[in-house]
């Protein structure tokens, strides 16, 4: 694998965050993942299903080829990766130097729990006297001040959250570890001066903080503190702002003079909050208001010191920074315009606090009853647009996801009380814009019964006073209704998240007029900053496909520069470890046993439990290690290791995950395979509370070590040495998505043969001359052909098209035919499909029968050549969802309402006296989309919704086209005379059938290319290798393709990336002597890595695709199919070790 | 519409009237060879025979009570690859079902083989079949059938045909390509032949046989027979569900097993090429007999008999189509077919499935379904 | 009725005032907040969001022959509530002001509103039983203000309100002002 | 402190009470009132229906008065209409030169002019953010123990233009009932229409609206207002809406100056309490035990 240079910072370690994260790591950067939470997943780690398939699926991010770097577990319980170090309670707060080289500062909020010595036994917790509110509940539960932020986290320690924490110290008192620090000591190094004229403020404040163990001075006026400042410096300085002679301000001006990095803390009485405000412009750090009370001073001045002393500033150089921070919340109560009662109402919830409802690890464990009064809840409504669509919540933007969010959660409820829960979602526009989000809607409503209603809710009452949440609204026809529900969930909108305007500060990245980062035209992760990327929903809320496209659209970009910079992919390879080869070998394990200090020796008779180990079958070494957690303890052990020869290690200790990373380099430092080492908890069973007895407790070690000796003994030995990768990439399609991918991966430094049936590069892009945000499609297209054609790394082949195709990731083969007939063959390691679809044709609606009926695309080809002339027409109609979002093609084409929006707006502009009508069924104005919906009605266009049910009527008479549509608020039937009819057809799919085919590639039930898993894998092929891009997989517009292909790119460069990839440590293969060909195998593996290759009769496994989940040998009746790692001996030899144990 | 043909009786003899019909479909039936059960020079056995040469068919008896082997078995053996010829098989309705699992599992091949198929009155078994025959294997057969006819069942002096057939729901082979129809139908005069599908009707249409339909009592026949075998069959699963309801009963049902995995070699639906018990994976160390035996003080040997069994339980019980051969084949008389049907009823019940009935069905472990089994895969965390 | 007060609502071009109203309500995304936020909607003919849909759609016969407009009773809830941030109860009062202008006002409201600005302009200020009897009479209604005597009548127990006019100002203090205003609003 | 006080008409007339009072207890509190001689009308509901710069003239030309006479104060209103009338003028002067301009020019016909910058501020306000609940039980000599009070707000002191409450979910009135000693009556209603205006040309629609007051009200001792249409609406025709409603719903309407006025010991006279429509016998009972 070839070493790279250059690092990364990622800022934000949610999905998006984790994506990129993963990105760079796969492809050698180093990368630092910080978090300002004391978790990582972000909003994620609260959701426990995500639609389409209602389940999690996160850890489909994870690496999966070099699976071996990185960890293989639920990635809402941790994430590890070799290349990724992720500092949790982290904020960026310093930013200097440029792109490609950049030096920032991190600082950490201090640990009071050492996570590398807390082991999660949760007696801090217990004593905690402290009592807030639960983040990770939204607030539905409660926690301690010491608490676990989220309760799947591996390995998950405690942290303290010093905002609420009293400092009382009776955790640190009992935590059995010592992981709990407060460090009282180190408070007398810290100087604190008070400066006060009245002596009693000075005294008694000088009594409580030495009592907190602080080193205090006084001063009694301003002069006195000057000069002792002069003297010698001081951590903190509590200033009174009035003062004879010379006040607090003045004071604090001199001060700052003479030190300027000295930390000053105003106080003040009530009357002068003016000026300790005015204190803090000048530098004050704080203000404290008189008169104190030592049960609310000492925590101030503590937390201060904390925050001054013991966070950790860290700098460090990176070459890129992407900036994942998420999104906030709308507060439905925050704005002074709590109409929803939220907060004031019981019952009124927002979409997380319900996700946190119906949640396993929820606070009613999943059980669907209500928050405040453990009712069975029966009937729920869910309101759309809270805090979004909305000018008084300063929201002219669509939030792009709680459409599909809120039908998630009726589906769940549906499903959580067997059908019984009635479900009912208020609505304007259902925005069912993604892909199959139509058809998740449609279900819901036919098959499961949620209720669709489509009108705005203004506000909620209550039948009586703490009573059941009442809901006031108006039907389409106007008449006023009135239902009461069990539950009201608000679809709360984003907002930009807490500290943006820091952050964008910090980094010199503009936002946007609503707060979130403004991208540059095109592009969904380039700012206005360069060398700063954005991933996921910072610059607009994103649901998690789109997250991971943007994400990966980010870091390869970010690469980019790093590769521009000289870092990047182009070092000289390092070899890679040899380990040593021991299959010839017995087995021989060495057994180390970390007595944790002396706790462990006392809580079991740790003599029995040696003996009891070494008598064990290929025991070959036992050894006592005092704490192998600490760095000495951990180098005791290696030495040990390394002299006694053994070929297999087992740890027994607490917490095995802490342990992966110190095993890789273990194994490279003494040449053995990490595989060949486990770590098995040894500690649990003494953990205090665990009250079980001392033969008990020795009796699970004993048991734990016989099932890990047990495994290691039948481990396979072998070492895989990796298959060789064809580095050159294959692009078919030579549009905007196509170009673009090849450039990514050319920019790279690798070649690419971009295919194209044509002889002309661009695609649908030659035909598109505006976007709605006013930006030039051609200028863009001229840029990246140009690009295209120079780069020395693209290969084009125009007027070809793909004949034949076969290998697998790594090694494709693949045949072109020119038009004339000759062929060539390419020889590549990755291939990316990105052949467009186009604009739909149709038969309804009179299209064909008069020259004045187009389609949106015909609309702007004709505005365009000048064959229409707007100032020609008196009025204009435009039917949106042509033939679409209802079967056969039940599916939202995405683009169609900005382009009728585009061109309508674009009409008004050239002549404001055009009457347009847009007769649509919902606006498909997603994200800030919204903002120009809002811009055509202002600009006089009326839009009337149609059902599907009572489609438009168009009649055509002697060359006049008219269009009948019925009117829902009014109830009648409206007729537009109309100087052009314009159809909105959405887009088909074009040719995905055959190369689909070629490639052995899955397509939709619409024709689309199918990913291998729409949230978390989106531009992947179930076949590893193939990628997709652009509207071959969906219809979306050019800024979204062009991400999208970013995406793929990336995705490729991390095959390309290396010139021999390994297989996990963990795959299967077949035992061919066993072996019936019955295939049960090739059917059960869902990553499409097993074939059977019918010259040899065998079947085969790519090494590569396998994930090593192991389904192929639970389906193979007689272990022909094994798993490495688990075969069947090992695996008796474990249930044996317990049987042996239990029984 | 299918085409039903009769195939008329000759001096009330039904088995040598089948043995001209099937001279007549190898000599114009456009097949190369026919596989059908025949009486072999030596004494009493009845075994499958592979026949291109009608002049060798004298012998013939596909409705003698008694299959040796379930043929599935020989079947997956011809079509495993191409064959380089159409054959016809004669096969009762337990061993197509058989073969449509085993060509599910990739054992096997329809393309070269059409589906001959009886109705099925059930076999007495292999230790039982000699006695009943006597030295004349094919008056036997007629003597079988003269029984059923005047109405006193199976049972015929003193044999009875196995629980299995008994137990067994299936005695009308639906899915052959041309199925021989014996119930309902006036033996005296014809049998039944028609033909299901393409293949099967490309067979009979140039046999000159008349054409004929199915006569109406059949249909009620046929309803009576299975309501009396669901009636026994589900009586076996209550007394086989108590006899093994714990480990205790269990161990002891199975307690006379000598690991001689007759059973599975009977089996027609266990395909293994190598069964993973005779591989390393049970291939314990000797010392590790001794630790077993320590842990409670004494160890049963052989070891391994009740796992054999749950193995295979959980490898084959979805695709265990009832034919007893596990139970013709056991020395020890353990009633191995009553267990796995019973087992195998929960499973197939379970995925909805049914062993044997269409090529159609994907088999139960090759399909997955987000929600089945939630009372399962819990989405808990 | 004053001819001066009467010409003052004369003096709006009505299509401008009737631009206006629909420019104020473009954006307007047809939600239906404002209906469900109305407390007089159930006795209106038209709801507000189809009122704002014919004002839209230019559909001014229907607007100024329903009675929705009379209805608002002021309470801002709407405006409050729109979504879009516009200016409901300010459209709607300039739909009155139209309705005056054009006199197709529902003749009690219309009446009510000239008579209380006439006296505001005599006057300066506003004695509610000197309005009440200029109204009465303005309606010329004999049975109108039996329908308000028991109101009277307790009032005037109560000494709120005196039989007697007296003259805060000299008769015709804004004069001035309403002239001027007048004058402006028929330039514009 | 002190405040420009602009009464209005009605406090001149039907709300007279409501004028009394508020000036007794702002004499009690110790804030200075500025009167404005000349002042007139604000145009009320009328002028915006019949002319735009004639509702925005009328109110401006008393802040106007108040800007010639130079003092760096907000204006005081109790009735909601004024308030809302008088701040109009400077949430539209803010927005729009051309209409500032106009309004001038009107104004220049008395030689006034009025370049905005004058709050207008609601009584309620004042009580609730000024003054506040604290100063106000400082001065409380007779606590209103045991009596229920249902804050009623209306619409217009709240919208569109508040800022100082919650315009759907009101709550600033609580804490100064609760500093009378009094208790606060649950109820949703607070911020509910009482039909204004509607009461003399759409009688029926406005009674129906009381009459959801009302009925809400069932279980307090009284309602406190804080503008004179809803008080009027809410006192004056209770027996109609009885009738309508087919129940009794007759029950105290004070204005929240008086029940202040009460707790501060000041007499039924000082307080205007006899002009009260709605004032009933068992509320008189309550407070002498």
């Amino acid at each position: 694998m070839r070493k790279k240079i250059g690092s990364a910072l990622v800022v934000g370690a949610g999905i998006s965050g984790i994506r990129s994260a993963l990105d760079l790591a796969e492809l050698g950067y180093q990368v630092k993942l910080i978090d300002r939470a004391p978790n990582l997943g972000g909003t994620l780690t609260q959701l426990d299903y995500q639609f389409p398939s209602d389940h999690c699926g996160m850890c489909k991010m994870l690496p999966l080829v070099e699976r071996d770097s990185s960890s293989q577990y639920c990635l809402r319980k941790g994430l590890f990766h070799q290349n990724i170090e992720i500092m949790l309670n982290t904020e960026l707060v310093e930013m200097e130097g440029e792109p490609g080289k950049f030096e920032v500062t991190l600082r950490q909020r201090p640990a009071v729990v050492d996570p590398e010595l807390c082991i999660g036994c949760g007696e801090c917790s217990r004593v905690c006297p402290v009592e807030v509110a639960d983040e990770f509940n939204a607030g539905l539960a409660k926690r301690k001040a010491v608490y676990l932020p989220v309760p799947h986290n591996i390995p998950n320690n405690y942290v303290v959250d010093l905002d609420s924490c009293t400092m009382c110290g009776e955790c640190e008192k009992i935590c059995p570890t010592g992981a709990i620090d407060f460090r009282w000591e180190a408070r007398s190094q810290f100087k604190i001066l008070v400066v006060d004229d009245e002596l009693i403020v000075r005294d008694s404040l000088k009594d409580w903080l030495i009592e907190e163990g602080f080193d205090v001075d006084t001063a009694e006026s301003g002069p006195a503190a000057l000069e002792k400042i002069a003297k010698q410096p001081y951590h903190l300085m509590l200033l009174d702002i009035k003062m004879p002679e010379m006040d607090g301000v003045e004071v604090l001006q001199r001060a700052k003079d003479m030190r300027p990095e000295l930390p000053v803390v105003m106080m003040t009485a009530y009357a002068t909050v003016e000026t300790a405000v005015e204190a803090m412009k000048i530098g004050a750090l704080d203000y404290l208001m008189k008169p104190f009370d030592p049960d609310t001073l000492v925590p101030l001045v503590v937390k201060l010191y904390e925050n001054l002393e013991r966070a950790g500033e860290l700098k460090m150089e990176v070459g890129a920074v992407i900036l994942a921070a998420g999104f906030g919340s709308f507060d439905p109560a925050g704005n002074g315009l709590n109409t929803y009662g939220y907060g004031e109402i019981p019952n009124v919830v927002t979409s997380i606090e319900f996700e946190r409802i119906v949640s396993a690890s929820g606070p009613s464990q999943g059980k669907l009853v209500r928050p405040s009064d453990g009712k069975e809840i029966r009937k729920i409504a869910w309101l759309q647009c809270v805090g979004s669509r909305d000018m008084h919540a300063d929201a002219d933007y669509c939030s792009s996801i709680c459409c599909m969010f809120s039908v998630k959660e009726a589906l769940l409820a549906k499903e959580r009380s067997n059908g019984q829960v009635e479900a009912a979602i208020f609505y304007m526009d259902m925005r069912t814009f993604g892909k199959d989000f139509q058809r998740y809607r449609d279900e819901a409503e036919k098959t499961y019964g949620v209720r669709f209603q489509r009108s705005r809710v203004h506000s909620v009452e209550q039948k009586e006073l703490g009573g059941d949440p009442r809901i006031v609204y108006t039907d389409i026809t106007g008449t006023g209704r009135e239902e009461i529900f069990d539950l009201v969930v608000l679809a709360a909108g984003q907002r930009p998240p807490a500290g943006s305007d820091v952050l964008a500060e910090t980094t010199g990245v503009e936002l946007n007029q609503w707060g979130f980062c403004q991208l540059k035209p095109f592009s969904l992760s380039l700012t206005s900053q360069d060398g700063v990327y954005v991933a996921g929903s910072f610059s607009g809320l994103r649901d998690i496909s789109e997250s991971v496209i943007q994400a990966s659209s980010a870091s390869l970009r970010a690469s980019g520069l790093i590769h521009s910079k000289g870092g990047g992919l182009a070092e000289a390879s390092e070899s890679k470890v040899a380990f040593r080869d021991v299959s010839r070998e017995p087995p021989q394990v060495m057994v180390a046993l970390c007595t944790c200090g002396d706790t462990f020796t006392q809580a079991v008779q740790i003599k029995e439990v040696e003996s009891f180990v070494s008598n064990l079958d290929s025991v070959s070494h036992v050894h006592r290690f005092g704490s192998i957690c600490t760095q000495e303890g951990w180098n005791q052990l290696e030495q040990a290791m390394e002299a006694s020869g053994a070929n297999r290690l087992l740890i027994g200790s607490c917490m095995p995950y802490l342990y992966t990373r110190k095993l890789r380099d273990l194994g490279a430092n003494i040449g053995l395979n990490p595989a060949l080492m486990e770590v098995v908890d040894i500690r649990s069973s003494v953990f205090p509370g665990n009250n079980s007895s001392q033969e008990q407790a020795s009796r699970e070690i004993r048991l734990a070590l016989s099932m890990g000796v047990g495994k290691l003994k039948g481990m396979d030995p072998s070492v895989s040495t990796g298959t060789p990768i064809a580095q050159k990439g294959l692009v078919v399609g030579g549009g905007i998505a196509g170009m673009t991918s090849a450039l990514g991966i050319a920019e790279h430094g690798f070649e690419v043969f971009l295919v194209e049936k044509t002889e002309e590069l661009g695609g649908n892009l030659r035909h598109l001359y505006r976007t709605l945000e006013g930006n030039s499609p051609q200028e863009l297209l001229e840029q990246t052909i140009s690009k295209v054609q120079r780069h020395p790394n693209i290969h084009l082949h125009m007027n070809s098209r793909v004949l034949h195709s076969h290998g697998r990731v790594g090694r494709f083969i693949t045949t072109i035919e020119k038009e004339d007939g000759s062929g060539e063959t390419l020889e590549h390691g990755v291939t990316i499909l990105a052949t467009g679809g186009k604009e739909a044709t149709t038969e309804s609606y009179g299209y064909g029968q008069s020259d004045i009926i187009v389609t949106q695309h015909q609309l702007e080809e004709q505005l365009h050549s000048g064959q229409i002339d707007p100032a020609e027409l008196g009025v204009v109609a435009m039917i949106q969802c042509v033939d679409s979002r209802e079967e056969p093609r039940n599916y939202c084409s995405r683009i169609c309402c900005s382009s009728a929006l585009k061109n309508a707006l674009y009409l008004k502009e050239q002549n404001p006296e055009i009457d347009i009508y847009i007769l649509y069924r919902d606006i498909m104005a997603y994200g800030f989309l919204e903002t120009y919906y809002t811009q055509a009605r202002q600009a006089g266009v009326i839009f009337i919704q149609y059902d599907v049910d009572d489609k438009p009527k168009v009649n055509i008479e002697n060359g006049r086209v008219s269009a009948a549509v019925t009117d829902p608020i009014l109830g009648r039937e409206v007729v537009v005379e109309t100087d052009l009819l314009v159809l909105s057809t959405g887009i088909a799919p074009e040719g995905q059938g055959k190369l689909a085919e070629i490639f052995g590639v899955e397509t939709n039930q619409d024709g689309f290319f199918q990913e291998a898993e729409y949230k978390w894998r989106p531009v992947d092929f179930l076949r590893e290798g193939v990628f997709t891009c652009g509207m071959s997989h969906s219809p979306r517009n050019i800024t979204e393709s062009i991400a999208m292909a970013e995406a793929t790119a990336q995705r490729a460069l991390r095959i390309l990336a290396s010139e021999r990839l390994t297989a996990g440590s963990t795959v299967a293969e077949v035992r061919y002597s066993l072996c019936s060909l019955c295939e049960k195998c090739i059917e059960a593996c869902p990553y499409g890595a097993r074939w059977r290759d019918e010259d040899e009769e065998k079947i085969m496994v790519d090494e590569l695709s396998c994930q090593g989940c192991g389904s192929c040998a639970a389906v193979c009746p007689n272990s022909a199919s094994v798993l490495r790692g688990y075969r069947d001996q090992q695996i008796f030899s474990v249930i044996d070790a317990a049987l042996e144990e239990i029984f | 519409m299918a085409t039903t043909v009769k195939i008329p009786i000759k001096d009330q003899n039904l088995v040598s009237s089948l043995q001209d019909f099937f001279k007549a479909m190898l000599r114009d039936g456009g097949i190369n060879g026919l596989m059908v059960a025949q009486h072999l020079p030596t004494k009493n056995s009845v075994m499958p025979t592979l026949v291109t040469d009608p002049d060798k068919l004298d012998t013939a008896d596909p409705l003698a009570p008694v299959f040796p082997i379930n043929a599935a078995k020989v079947v997956s053996k011809l079509t495993r690859k191409p064959l380089g010829g159409k054959v016809a098989v004669v096969l009762r309705p337990c061993e197509i079902r058989a073969f449509i699992e085993l060509v599910k599992l990739k054992q096997g091949r329809v393309d070269d083989v059409v589906l001959i198929g009886m109705d099925c009155l059930g076999a007495y078994s292999n230790v039982q079949y000699p006695d009943f025959a006597g030295d004349n294997g094919m008056e036997a057969t007629l003597r079988f059938y003269r029984n059923i006819q005047e109405g006193k069942g199976t049972a015929c002096d003193g044999f009875d045909v196995s629980p299995a057939c008994k137990a067994c729901e299936h005695p009308i082979p639906e899915n052959a390509d041309v199925l021989i129809g014996l119930v309902g139908v006036d033996l005296k005069d014809h049998l039944l032949a028609k033909a299901n599908t393409p293949r099967g009707e490309e067979l009979l249409e140039n046999l000159g046989l008349s054409s004929t339909s199915e006569p109406e009592k059949r249909g009620k026949e046929i309803e009576k027979l299975v309501t009396e075998r669901l009636s026994y069959r589900d009586q076996m699963f209550v007394e086989t569900s108590e006899a093994t309801a714990d480990v205790g009963k269990l161990v002891s049902y199975l307690g006379n097993c000598v690991n001689c995995y007759n059973c599975r070699v009977a089996c027609p639906v266990c395909y293994c090429k190598e069964c993973v018990f005779l591989t390393d994976v049970f291939d314990h160390e000797p010392s590790q007999y001794l630790r077993w035996a320590k842990r409670k003080g004494i160890l049963k040997m052989p070891t391994d008999t009740v796992f054999f069994h749950l193995t295979r339980i959980a490898h084959m019980s979805t695709a265990c189509i009832g034919c007893g051969q596990c139970s013709n084949a056991c020395p020890n008389n353990i009633p191995v077919m009553e267990l796995f049907r019973t087992m195998a009823h929960y499973t197939q019940t379970a995925f909805d499935y049914v062993a044997g009935r269409s090529l159609e069905d994907d088999p139960p472990l090759s399909v997955f379904r987000e929600d089945e089994f939630q009372e399962v895969v819990a989405k808990s965390h | 009725m004053s001819e001066e007060t009467r010409e003052l609502s004369e003096g709006h071009a009505e299509e401008d005032l009737m631009a206006a109203i629909r420019e104020n309500i473009k954006a307007c995304m047809q939600c239906g907040t404002c209906t469900g936020s109305c407390g007089s909607a159930y006795a209106m003919d038209f709801t507000p969001r189809q009122m704002w849909r014919m004002v839209q759609l230019g559909m001014v016969d229907e607007i100024f022959n329903s009675r929705t407009f009379s209805l608002c009773s002021s309470c801002y809830y709407c405006t409050l509530r729109c979504p879009r941030g516009l200016p409901l109860t300010e459209s709607i009062h300039g739909l009155k002001q139209l309705a005056v202008a054009k006199g197709v006002a529902e003749k009690k409201g219309a009446r009510f509103y000239q008579t209380f600005l006439d006296t505001v302009r005599r006057y300066g200020r506003v004695r509610e039983m000197e309005l009440m009897a200029r109204y009465f009479i303005a309606m010329k209604s004999p049975v109108l203000p039996l329908s308000f005597t028991p109101l009277g009548m307790k009032l005037m127990m109560k000494g709120k309100v005196s039989p007697e006019m007296p003259q805060f100002f000299r008769p015709g203090k804004l004069d001035g002002i309403f002239r001027k205003v007048k004058e402006l609003e028929a330039r514009s | 402190m002190k405040y420009f006080y602009y009464s209005g008409c009605s406090l001149e007339g039907t709300a007279l009470e409501y004028d009394i009072s508020t000036r007794a207890v702002m004499q009690a509190l110790g804030v200075e009132l500025i009167e404005l001689d000349d002042w007139t009308c604000c145009g009320a509901s009328a002028a915006e229906a019949v002319s735009e710069l004639l509702s925005m003239v009328l109110p401006a030309r008393n802040l106007a008065l108040a800007a010639r006479m130079d003092q760096d104060c907000d204006f005081v209103i109790p009735c909601s209409a004024c308030y809302l009338n008088l701040r109009k003028v400077d949430e539209h002067l803010d927005r729009d030169e051309g209409l500032r301009e106009k309004i001038n020019a009107v104004l220049q016909e008395e030689e006034l002019s009025y370049k905005g910058g004058i709050k207008s501020r609601h009584l309620l306000d004042v009580l609730a953010t000024d003054i506040g609940a604290e100063m106000i039980k400082a001065k409380v000599n007779r606590k209103l123990s045991g009596l229920r009070i249902a804050p009623y707000y209306g619409c217009q002191a709240l919208r569109p233009y508040g800022g100082y409450d919650d315009p759907e979910e009101p709550r600033c009135m609580e804490p100064l009932i609760e500093a009378l000693g009094a208790e606060v009556h649950p109820w949703p209603m607070g911020a509910k229409c009482c039909g204004a205006g509607l009461m003399t040309t759409k009688k029926e629609i406005a009674l129906e609206l009381t009459g959801e007051l009302l009925k809400a009200a069932k279980g307090a001792d009284c309602i406190a207002t804080v503008c004179p249409m809803c008080q009027m609406n809410l006192d004056s025709y209770q027996k109609k809406v009885s009738q309508v409603k087919g129940e009794d719903l007759r029950i105290s309407v004070l204005y929240l100056p008086q029940l202040i006025g009460m707790a501060f010991g000041l007499n039924a006279e000082a307080l205007k309490l006899d002009l009260n429509m709605a004032y009933t016998d068992s509320l008189r009972t309550k407070l002498k035990n």
